[in-house]
C-alpha cells in the first residue's frame, strides 16, 4: 500500500492535484445546490407577493 | 424636397466628420491618452534602469504595454459623451444601418487616439535607446495595432456603457482579446527595431486589422442597442 | 416530432421539471466513470517511461483543461440561441455554464503548474497550453464580471450573450497567436500531453475521465439551469406548484 | 404621409422587478395625436421607448401601417423621430451645425432648408450660436426645427414643451397642428394639454 502512495516519488504532486480536482468536485456541488436553493426561495417569495396582489 | 435616403456610406462620413470637428473645437480631451502614453514609457527607464543598452531590449514591451493602455484610456470616452446627451439613441433610429454608423465613429476615434499614438511611439521608443532609423517601423506597427484594437475595444466600450464604473470592466473585457495584437506587434517592432523584415508579424496583425474592421461594428452595434434600452 | 420535442425544451416549466428528474441520472452514471477511470488510471494504468508515476495527473489535468474549453463554448452557442431566438432558457444555460467552466479552469491551471513542477522544474512556465488556459480564465473572469454588473437581469443576459459569441470566435486566435508567439522564443518543447500516441491502457482512464466529467458538468449544469430558470420567471403559474413540488 | 397608421397591442414591460407596461394597446391613425398621460413613473417614457425599438419588449407587437416593425425595422425608423426629454444637441456645435448633421443622417439637406426650418421655430437668429451658449428653450426651439427638417409621417414627443415660454407652447401646437394637417401622427408624453383641438386629439392614461 505504502508503494501506491509513494507514487514513483511523484506523492507530493500527483495526490494534490487529485485532491484540487476533489475538491472542485465538491464545491461545485455545494454551491450549485445553494443557488438552486435561494433561487426557490426568492421564487417563494415572489410567488407569494403575487398571490395576494392578483 | 426629400430625396431618397442618405446611403450607409455617407451617414458613416458624416459620422466622421462630425466627430473630427468635435475634436477640432476641444481638443485637449484628446492630449489626455498621448500624455498617458509618454508618462507609462518614462516609468521603465525610472524603475529598471538608465542605462540605454538595457532599454533597448525591452523598449517593444514597453512601447506596446503603454500604447495598449494608454489605447484602453481613450476606449472610455468612445462613446460616453453620445450616450449621455441622446446622440447615440439618434443614431439607433436614424434609420441607417448602426454598424455603418459605429464603423464611422470607431474610425474616427481610431484617427484621433491611434494616428497620434503612433506618431508618438518612435519618439519615446528614442529616449529607450531605439535608433531613429527604426521610427517609420515602430510608427507603422503601432498605427496597425492600434486600428485593430480600437474595433476590437469598440466592443468593450458599447458593453460596459450603461455600467456604473465601467472602465475597469472595459479593460477586464478588452485586455485577453488583445492578446494577439500584442503579441505580433511587438514582434514587428522588435524586428523593426533590430533593422529586420517585419512583413510576417505585420501581415497577422493586417489580418486581425480585417477582421475586426469588420465583425466588431455588428457586435458593438448589437451592445449599443442593449446598452442604451 | 423532433421539431416539437426541441420547442418544448424553450418552456421554462418543461425545462425545470426535466432538469429535475435527469440531474440524478447524470450525476450517479459520472460518479460511477469517475470512480472506474480513478481506480484504472491510478492503479492499472502502467506508469510512463519517461514521467514514471507522475504522469497520472494527466486523469486530471486533461479532462480539467477540455472541459474548460468545451464549456465556454457551449456557453457561446447557449449564448447565441438566446439572443437570436430570443429564448430565456437558453440565456439561463450559458449563465449556468460560466462558473463551472471557471472552476474546470482553474483546476486546469493548478494541475498543470502541479505537473510542471517535476518536469520543468518550476510550478509556472509560460507554455502555451498553461498560457492559453489563463487567458481563458481571464475570458470567464470578464463574462461573470459583466454579467454582475447589470441589476436588470434581462438587459445582463443579452449583454454577456455578445460578449460570450465574440470571445468564442477569438478563442482559436487567442490560442494561434500564443502558440506562435512561444515557438519565436524556444523549440517546441514537449507540450504537456505530447503529442506522441499514448498507449491504449494508459488512454482508455483518460477518456472514460473526460467522460465521467463531462456527465458531472451535465448535472451541475441542469442544478444551476432550474436556478436560473426561476429567476427569469415573473408572473408564472407554473412556478408555485413546481414550488410545492 | 397620410393614411399611416400605428397600432400596438398586448405590450408588456418589466424594468427589472417592476411590470411597467401591463398589456398596453393603442391605435393611432393619420392626422391624429395621442396624448399619454399619468402620473410620474407610469411608464409615459417607457411606452414611447418601446414603440420606437429603444426599449426591449419582452412580449406584444407593433404594426407600422399593418406590418410589424420587426420584419423592416430600419424603414420604420425612417419614418419616425423620437424627441426625449434632452434635445440631442453638442454643446460645442452651432445650432446650423448640429441640424446639418442629425438631419444628414437620413437624408443629404441643404443649408437653406436648414435655415428655412430654423426659421418656422424662431431658432434661426441664434443658429450660429454654439448650442452651449443657448438657454434650455433656445435648444429646444433647435430641436424641433430638427422635427420639421425631418419631414416624417410618425413624431414620438417626451414632454416637447418642457422649458417653453407661453410663445414657446404656441409654436408647438402650432406645428403638430401643421403636421397633424398634413396627414402625419403623433404621439407626445405630456403633464397638460398641447393645445390641440379636440377633434383631432386622442389620450391614453397609463395611470388607470
Amino acid at each position: 500500500m505504502t508503494h501506491f502512495l509513494h507514487m514513483g516519488g511523484y506523492a507530493a504532486f500527483v495526490w494534490p492535484s487529485y485532491g484540487v480536482m476533489l475538491l472542485a468536485v465538491v464545491l461545485n456541488i455545494i454551491w450549485a445546490r445553494s443557488v438552486l436553493a435561494r433561487s426557490r426561495t426568492e421564487a417563494r417569495r415572489r410567488a407569494a407577493i403575487q398571490g395576494d396582489s392578483e | 424636397m426629400s430625396q431618397g435616403p442618405s446611403s450607409p456610406l455617407t451617414a458613416a462620413r458624416l459620422v466622421i466628420a462630425r466627430d473630427l470637428l468635435l475634436a477640432f473645437r476641444r481638443p485637449e480631451q484628446l492630449l489626455q491618452p498621448l500624455a498617458f502614453f509618454v508618462m507609462v514609457t518614462t516609468l521603465f527607464p525610472l524603475s529598471v534602469s538608465p542605462e540605454l543598452a538595457q532599454l533597448r531590449a525591452i523598449a517593444p514591451g514597453v512601447l506596446w504595454v503603454a500604447a495598449l493602455l494608454a489605447a484602453l484610456l481613450a476606449l472610455d470616452f468612445l462613446f460616453r459623451d453620445d450616450a449621455q446627451d441622446g446622440t447615440l439613441e439618434q443614431y439607433a433610429l436614424s434609420g441607417q444601418s448602426l454598424t455603418w454608423l459605429l464603423l464611422g465613429k470607431t474610425a474616427a476615434h481610431w484617427l484621433l487616439t491611434g494616428v497620434p499614438l503612433s506618431l508618438m511611439a518612435p519618439l519615446m521608443g528614442y529616449t529607450l535607446g531605439v535608433p531613429a532609423s527604426a521610427g517609420a517601423g515602430i510608427m507603422l506597427t503601432v498605427a496597425l495595432g492600434s486600428l485593430a484594437l480600437s474595433f476590437i475595444g469598440s466592443i468593450g466600450a458599447a458593453l460596459t456603457l450603461g455600467v456604473r464604473r465601467g472602465g475597469v470592466l472595459l479593460s477586464i473585457l478588452i485586455l485577453p482579446l488583445a492578446v494577439p495584437i500584442l503579441i505580433f506587434g511587438s514582434r514587428a517592432t522588435q524586428l523593426a527595431i533590430g533593422g529586420e523584415p517585419y512583413t510576417a508579424p505585420m501581415e497577422l496583425l493586417g489580418a486581425i486589422v480585417v477582421l475586426s474592421f469588420t465583425l466588431a461594428p455588428l457586435a458593438a452595434a448589437a451592445a449599443v442597442r442593449i446598452s442604451l434600452e | 416530432m423532433t421539431w416539437t420535442w426541441f420547442h418544448r425544451l424553450g418552456s421554462p416549466p418543461y425545462v425545470y421539471r426535466l432538469a429535475g428528474r435527469l440531474t440524478p441520472w447524470f450525476g450517479w452514471v459520472a460518479a460511477v466513470l469517475l470512480l472506474g477511470a480513478l481506480y484504472d488510471g491510478l492503479v492499472i494504468a502502467p506508469p510512463d517511461y519517461q514521467q514514471g508515476d507522475g504522469f497520472r495527473i494527466i486523469y486530471v489535468h486533461v479532462p480539467a483543461a477540455s472541459l474548460s474549453l468545451m464549456i465556454y463554448t457551449s456557453m457561446a452557442v447557449a449564448a447565441a440561441v438566446g439572443l437570436i431566438w430570443r429564448i430565456k432558457v437558453a440565456h439561463a444555460a450559458a449563465a449556468s455554464c460560466a462558473p463551472i467552466g471557471a472552476s474546470f479552469t482553474v483546476v486546469a491551471l493548478i494541475t498543470g503548474s502541479l505537473w510542471g513542477k517535476p518536469m520543468w522544474g518550476t510550478y509556472w512556465v509560460w507554455d502555451p497550453r498553461l498560457t492559453s488556459e489563463l487567458l481563458l480564465l481571464f475570458l470567464y473572469l470578464g463574462y461573470m464580471g459583466l454579467r454582475s454588473s447589470f441589476d436588470d437581469l434581462q438587459r445582463a443576459d443579452r449583454a454577456s450573450a455578445v460578449l460570450a459569441i465574440v470571445g468564442v470566435v477569438n478563442v482559436p486566435i487567442v490560442k494561434y497567436s500564443v502558440v506562435w508567439w512561444n515557438s519565436l522564443h524556444q523549440g517546441s518543447s514537449l507540450s504537456l500531453t505530447g503529442k506522441d500516441t499514448i498507449a491504449t491502457p494508459m488512454l482508455v482512464p483518460l477518456l472514460v475521465s473526460i467522460l465521467g466529467f463531462t456527465l458531472f458538468f451535465a448535472a451541475i449544469l441542469l442544478m444551476r439551469l432550474r436556478a436560473e430558470v426561476l429567476r427569469r420567471e415573473r408572473a408564472a403559474s407554473w412556478v408555485r406548484e413546481a414550488l410545492s413540488s | 404621409m397620410s393614411g399611416s397608421i400605428l397600432r400596438a397591442e398586448n405590450l408588456h414591460l418589466w424594468r427589472s422587478e417592476r411590470h411597467v407596461l401591463k398589456g398596453v394597446a393603442l391605435t393611432v391613425r393619420s392626422g391624429e395625436l395621442l396624448q399619454l398621460t399619468g402620473v410620474n413613473g407610469a411608464g409615459k417614457t417607457t411606452l414611447l421607448r418601446a414603440l420606437c425599438g429603444l426599449n426591449y419588449l419582452e412580449d406584444g407587437q407593433v404594426f407600422w401601417n399593418e406590418r410589424n416593425v420587426r420584419e423592416d425595422r430600419a424603414g420604420f425608423h425612417a419614418s419616425l423621430v423620437y424627441l426625449g426629454h434632452e434635445p440631442p444637441l453638442k454643446p460645442d456645435l452651432s445650432g446650423s451645425e448640429n441640424l446639418h448633421f442629425w438631419a444628414g443622417l437620413r437624408r443629404p439637406t441643404t443649408a437653406a432648408a436648414i435655415h428655412d426650418a430654423m426659421l418656422r421655430t424662431g431658432a434661426a437668429e441664434f443658429g450660429a450660436r454654439p448650442v452651449r451658449t443657448l438657454s434650455a428653450g433656445q435648444r429646444r426651439r433647435v430641436a424641433l426645427a430638427a422635427l420639421v427638417l425631418a419631414a416624417v409621417p410618425l413624431w414620438l414627443l417626451d414632454e416637447p414643451t418642457t422649458n417653453l415660454d407661453a410663445h414657446g407652447q404656441g409654436l408647438v401646437a402650432a406645428l403638430l397642428d401643421a403636421h397633424l394637417q398634413a396627414g402625419g401622427l403623433a404621439i407626445a408624453a405630456v403633464h397638460h394639454g398641447l393645445g390641440i383641438e379636440p377633434a383631432r386629439l386622442r389620450e391614453l392614461n397609463l395611470s388607470t
